[in-house]
């Protein structure tokens, strides 16, 4: 089914895209490092959307043309950006303030498992490698909402949806929605709701490659994505 | 997004009974005397109020005060120049008083603001504002637990705002407003000017949109000390 | 004696005057409200020091000439003050951090008692009225030297320097120097240790008006202040 | 007063073997790197050194790293685009790593510039990070004691100082900067520029001076990051 699934899933653009739409004019924003940060292109028109970095700029835009990076003015994965009108600088502690008071409305992050408890696993896999957590763990228990985007599987083709993480945590019930290359999932008391899913799917096929249960709650609808 | 609010009456229509309000100030400084006597217009009762202190003469928090709006005060130093109105109504066992010292003040405040719901301090140990809080040790010297502090509103006073909200303080003026405006849910600002985003330098931001709901321009603020001088009072 | 005592006792501004003899160059002080800001005045020259106000300033200079006040420059008093050059504004938060985090050389406050073991009373007297604290509980735990500066004994004649407080404490053995209208006294390993005394008055009297044993090590000097 | 110290290599010649330094910068934005080029020519050993990353390429931290100077580093992540030389070293087992999560990180540098010698913090509950340290339940949500972070030295970046240490900071360049600079016994800041007393003006001023004993002037700050590109090394 593997290959099948390679057929049809979004790209991560289209995971992307599809998490751009639910952010809400005027929202303030933390991106995660990486795939997450993809979001900011597909922000839809007329929408204001405040994007926070950890360290310590509130207002940021896209990266600037190649030779006029400023590198005192990047972003948490050191990449450098540009500014928009009203943007602010801060330092350590009050950017964290910021995450950890509740002042986010959302944080998109990356993941390696996602439990239907909510619980998120997406710092370290466990094996070896030098261990780094950055402002992941803050984040995910600061932010208003905490949304995450992933393939719906891995590279191996197992679930990253799963009753229970195996990977070491970076936070408990934190996670509220899922945005998959298959699918959209919410967590609701303790389970997987399914929201949208791709029409060229099957809901059993779906079921197939989530190691929870999905559950429905009325309809769910098509997940519809434009081409990127 | 603009966050700009028309009037000091409708950036206080929110604050219902029974809310919880800081506001900012140290003394006359950075207090913001016209959202208060918008709030006293507004009417609303049974209010806990954070402030340094409990006001003076008859303008401000004393207004606010002397009309009976005020359930419960947290403060630090309640004492002034002319406290009579905060002080009559204590006596008469009116008015809920909690004693904080100003530093702790300040950090549970701050503390609230960042999500960060106890920490210890060596302030007051011993004592009798101490009393009924957990102590613990740490390298050999004790030290208080203290609660964060939230509030439903914060009204604090700046002086440069810009439609999203990004505040610069005038002097001593900032004292609290910049930790109370992190640590409401609904957090108005009056300044003396709104000036078009991307006019402040962001390096000189103090308290950064994120932490504001509301602006309100109010072009030529009254200074509390200066009303008291010249024998204010409110309404 | 108290007719006697007060024949021969400092007056407020000279025992501001000894205090401010032992503030070094480059010091950052906090000044007490009240009787403890008199010690600015009589800074010895030459030197630089730096005050710091907990409602947020550090650097302030004299009050302003009357009319010529800005009631957004205020002191913890609430008096108006004026900037030297290299002032700086900021938060409560961080002024207090300076207080608690041990960035201030020298507190000298007001005393209702002081106990032998360096506990001070100086926010309640305990007897109705409205209480307040405002900032001293903060500087005693605080500043690296917590200095007292008070008549050595009440207005009723009775011993200020006691054996331990009746009042209301503000700190637990915080105090290390008393500088009195008649003696300057440390405290030391749960002493009053004698440092200075006027001439004018004997060992035995001043000890008479003290509540606790006044320790003598080695030779205490003469404590000389000018006319003021 | 003036704290101004004439070079790098006097500003760091207090700095002796086991010491805790604390240096500031994100990546190569604020990282100071002129004051660590002075330790790394100054040749101390055993440092224990706070930094929210483990350095990058082959200068600033990234070559006290490669001297062998660095026994232990508190950090939030380690990982980066060319961490070979951390990387190497952990894993022969010669440099001892604690990993903090960055906001608590951040947080616990602040404590210890605050006087708070433990706080609450919901980052990390749950997970390998917080085993061993006590948690606690307020408001039905728990939480996890931190401990304050303090260091001997704080290496930081700033942009202008006066000779009073007042200093403001370039962008995002002050990250870690100013919360280093209250938690150490001594704070060193290397500036672009020294200006008098009485430029910076009080409104402005991100660290006041009492945070900071020695202000050294680099006039033209090398860029780690961009060093890194260029491929350079040091020494």
């Amino acid at each position: 089914m593997s290959a099948q699934l390679d057929a049809i899933k979004l790209s991560n653009a289209q995971i992307a895209w599809r998490a751009a739409q639910d952010i809400e004019d005027g929202a303030y924003v933390n991106l995660g490092i990486g795939f997450p940060e993809m979001i900011a292109k597909f922000q839809p028109e007329g929408r204001d959307v405040i994007y926070h970095t950890e360290n310590g700029v509130l207002g940021f835009g896209a990266a600037p043309a190649e030779g006029e990076e400023d590198w005192d003015l990047i972003n948490a994965g050191k990449k450098a950006v540009t500014l928009k009108p009203s943007a602010a600088f801060f330092h350590h502690a009050d950017s964290f303030a910021m995450v950890r008071g509740g002042h986010l409305d959302l944080a998109v992050l990356g993941a390696y498992q996602v439990a239907e408890n909510g619980d998120l696993a997406n710092w370290s896999t466990g094996k070896g490698g030098v261990p780094a957590v950055g402002g992941a763990m803050d984040l995910v228990h600061g932010a208003r909402r905490v949304a995450v985007v992933t393939d719906h599987v891995t590279r191996k083709g197992e679930p990253k949806l799963v009753q229970r993480c195996s990977m070491p945590l970076t936070g408990l019930a934190c996670v509220t929605r899922i945005y998959t290359s298959l699918a959209v999932v919410d967590i609701e008391n303790g389970h997987f709701v399914l929201r949208e899913k791709l029409l060229q799917i099957s809901f059993d096929d779906l079921q197939a490659v989530t190691g929870a249960e999905l559950k429905v709650e009325g309809d769910f609808a098509d997940l519809a994505v434009p081409e990127l | 997004m603009d966050k700009t609010i028309v009037s000091p009456a409708a950036a206080v229509a929110d604050i219902g009974d029974g809310a919880t309000v800081m506001i900012g100030g140290f003394g006359g400084s950075g207090a913001p005397v016209e959202l208060i006597h918008a709030l006293v217009d507004a009417g609303p009762r049974n209010l806990t109020v954070v402030n340094n202190n409990a006001g003076n003469g008859h303008v401000g928090l004393a207004a606010l005060i002397e009309q009976g709006q005020v359930a419960r005060l947290i403060c630090s130093f309640p004492r002034s120049t002319d406290p009579k109105v905060f002080t009559d109504l204590y006596f008469a066992g009116k008015i809920e008083l909690e004693i904080v010292p100003q530093g702790t003040l300040a950090e549970r405040i701050r503390a609230g603001g960042a999500g960060i719901p106890a920490f210890y301090t060596p302030t007051s140990y011993g004592t009798e504002l101490a009393e009924g809080k957990p102590v613990a040790e740490f390298d050999g010297r004790h030290y208080v637990q203290e609660r964060w502090l939230k509030a439903d509103f914060a009204l604090i006073k700046a002086e440069l705002g810009d439609p999203l909200g990004n505040l610069t303080y005038r002097m001593a003026a900032l004292n609290f407003n910049p930790l109370m405006a992190m640590a409401a849910e609904k957090t108005i600002a009056q300044v003396s000017r709104i000036v078009p985003a991307g006019s402040i330098d962001p390096e000189h931001v103090v308290t950064p949109g994120i932490f504001v709901d509301g602006v309100v321009e109010i072009s030529e603020p009254k200074q509390e000390e200066v009303l008291n001088r010249e024998g204010a009072v409110y309404p």
